[in-house]
């Protein structure tokens, strides 16, 4: 039994990422599913600051500083891409209009609550960005993340004990042990890790899980981590 | 007198910042810093001034010279961590309790910011309820979702990146470069942009991203100066 | 599967819009109106529409046909008053009692339908405020000025014109044809737009004035026909 | 004593227009200001529909049905001249960006209320269009009207009879017989038609007149009535 790692848990997110969506990554795992969309969905990738649209990262010759995604990595525009400005980026994402958001979280709650912004580093200053609105207002917020912290501490809570980003938002989890759909009635697992069995997974969890009928094993390509 | 408003040095585009004064600073992600202008201001040393900036400690931003040279009284913008362990300028003085801070999500900044200059005092929006956010704003709830009032954002001064502009102020950005400049300097008394190439010949209508009635001061820094560290 | 937002006829353009729907009209002054698609409306004949159209009387607009066809039950504008004595279509059926009317700031009517694309439920402005837009309107002081809380405008469908799009939706639209388009193609849940011409390739990023990712389909109508009565 | 016409009522509202200024010129009287702006003064002339620069009317060979004013007037551009959206446009106004709007009216009030988009014209529909905004969030609103009704009536009032446009916004009216700023103490006469006496102009004035100190005669070219 190997969880899943970062790229991997990247993969399976990307695996759901329907034809034709507009998608927002997050920061760290999210930003990776760019690299596994299924090659016959035909997806747009927005950033935060105003790309739409976003293509693979920008070799040496071409990297541009002005080309940048919100992580400031320098990137490529995919064919058909096109840029605003912050304000038009955030009406977009405010008013709903970006199908699905990935986003990287150290809590979710039962609920759907979602903390991903503060960890409670002593003394760092804060980083809000653009969380709070894609969380907010995105029909659909995945989060990809690890099952539990480093010294295994559950991440599915009952409810978040660190600051939230919003609440009742998150619709699915996608960790390195499982797959979990936020139900009204909370956690659904879909997909398990093999060779964990549900009592291992529900031990690691901070929160009553329950089990799909059709629940699968969770299953990924060998991936070099990230 | 035909309209020109290109200017020869970074004197004349700052002439009048004064102590107090609200600035707000544009660029993101590495793309947009006004940095010519931002290090002249630092060097011209108005005291207790209001930064409006989307990040307090971004590495290609030069936003941190106003920082360190002691000139900031309070930052408003929706990222305020250094990278890595080590403090950043703004966060040691954070700590020390000589700044003060309002981190806002960053669509509810921006927003504020075109509210400020579109004439719009206040406005609802989702993001934020049932979080940190929400203390001490309003919270009313329309068609069955809560939601909190923010008001808008207006500043002194505005000091913006852009690629080309033409004598009457006219801009064109190069792909992320124009982020938060265009509502920045529709939200500000004196707008301020520092370009690759201040032409004089005007912008033909389609290449224009920004017009030039919301431009006061226009300054040529020639190509890539601005950017970067 | 590759996007492609090209339709090929109006029948598909308008498929799914339904009796009751609440369809957004962009064009202004003579410029911008969707007038293949108004008319392939009044053609497939829903009833009980709520217009959302800058005028309701303007002589170079199709939307006449849909008011004359009786199938339009309220009219959201700034301008409803036809030209010379005589009454306009909208002007007669209003006066009979068959037509709702709310006639707003034009400021406020474009601000309205922005906020309901960018998810802003409501804001407040400075305008009406003294005058009969005032009634039934909640009214508050910000900085020492009264202003009016406005709610957001969303709508099913908006009928817009452009210039030219490409497979993506993307679009660039002619000197003074956008006016409305932009911010009603984000209000409504279904997106069209006719065009002069549909690429197959991408429009170039710096010509893309309204992004494709807030448009449904795309109908090319070839050079002038969509312009005039 | 012959009252100005309406193209030299322009014309006087015209020659205060400052240079540098970005001005808004109504329907009627005010469009024609645009042709008496003097050549020293560099001014741009924005219209609601987005275009900011409006150059002279079309002439038939360069006439296009996209390039047109708030009047649906085919227009061209002057050099330097940009076009934004609706939205933009009034963010523009309603942000107070517009330095001058010169309005037609019906009436204006002593405390500078104005009544110009609804004469009371029995079964015609209504029509506010931008003058709302622009009357009540551009810094200087002028207004440029007959000083009377056809029948003799004052427009000049102590309070508007008709629908208001905006309350406490006229700065200065420009009519056939005077140029009268509004000043927190009522109407103030700057300049007074040769010819005409203090008394007449009173007589033909709704509210309280008080003149300058350095009143001067309202001066004018021959101009062609508009």
């Amino acid at each position: 039994m190997t969880p899943l790692n970062r790229n991997q848990i990247a993969w399976r997110a990307a695996q759901d990422i329907r034809d034709g969506m507009l998608v927002n990554l997050g920061i760290g795992i999210p930003s990776h599913a760019a690299d596994f969309i299924p090659p016959d969905r035909d997806v747009f990738v927005q950033s935060e600051n105003g790309i739409i649209g976003c293509g693979a990262l920008a070799g040496k010759a071409e990297a541009d500083s002005d080309l940048v995604d919100a992580s400031s990595r320098r990137i490529t525009l995919r064919p058909g891409a096109a840029i605003v400005d912050s304000v038009a980026s955030f009406a977009m994402i405010r008013g709903g209009h970006i199908d699905v958001t990935i986003l990287g979280a150290f809590e979710v709650a039962a609920k759907g609550d979602l903390a991903n912004w503060d960890s409670g580093v002593p003394d760092k200053g804060p980083l809000i960005g653009g969380a709070m609105d894609l969380a907010a207002c995105t029909g659909e917020v995945w989060v990809t993340m690890e099952h539990t912290t480093r010294s295994g501490g559950a991440r599915l809570l009952d409810a978040c004990t660190l600051k939230l980003t919003a609440v009742r938002c998150v619709t699915r989890v996608y960790t390195d042990l499982a797959v979990v759909e936020v139900t009204p009635e909370g956690f659904l697992v879909h997909e398990i890790l093999p060779g964990l069995s549900r009592e291992e997974l529900q031990a690691r969890t901070g929160a009553a899980l329950r089990f799909a009928p059709d629940c699968r094993t969770l299953e990924a390509p060998p991936l070099a981590a990230a | 007198m035909p309209i020109d408003k290109r200017v020869n040095s970074t004197a004349e585009a700052l002439h009048g910042v004064q102590d107090g004064a609200v600035v707000m600073i544009s660029g993101f992600a590495g793309a947009g810093f006004a940095n010519i202008l931002i290090h002249a201001l630092a060097e011209l040393g108005p005291r207790d001034l209001t930064l409006v900036v989307n990040s307090a400690t971004h590495p290609l931003s030069r936003t941190h010279e106003l920082i360190e040279a002691g000139l900031v009284r309070k930052v408003i913008c929706s990222a305020a961590r250094g990278r890595g362990r080590d403090l950043s300028p703004f966060e040691k003085l954070w700590k020390e309790g000589r700044i003060e801070l309002e981190c806002l999500p960053q669509g509810t900044f921006s927003e504020r910011i075109r509210a400020g200059g579109a004439g719009i005092p206040a406005f609802y929006t989702p993001v934020g309820v049932g979080t940190e956010i929400e203390m001490g704003r309003e919270v009313r709830r329309f068609n069955g979702r809560d939601c909190v009032m923010e008001e808008a954002i207006v500043g002194d001064v505005a000091l913006v990146r852009a690629n080309v502009a033409d004598r009457y102020g006219n801009l064109s950005f190069r792909y992320a470069q124009a982020n938060f400049g265009p509502a920045m300097l529709t939200a500000c008394k004196l707008a301020v942009v520092e370009v690759c190439e201040a032409r004089d010949e005007p912008l033909p209508q389609t290449a224009i991203q920004m017009p030039g009635s919301f431009v006061d001061r226009v300054f040529a820094v020639g190509d890539g100066v601005g950017e970067g560290a």
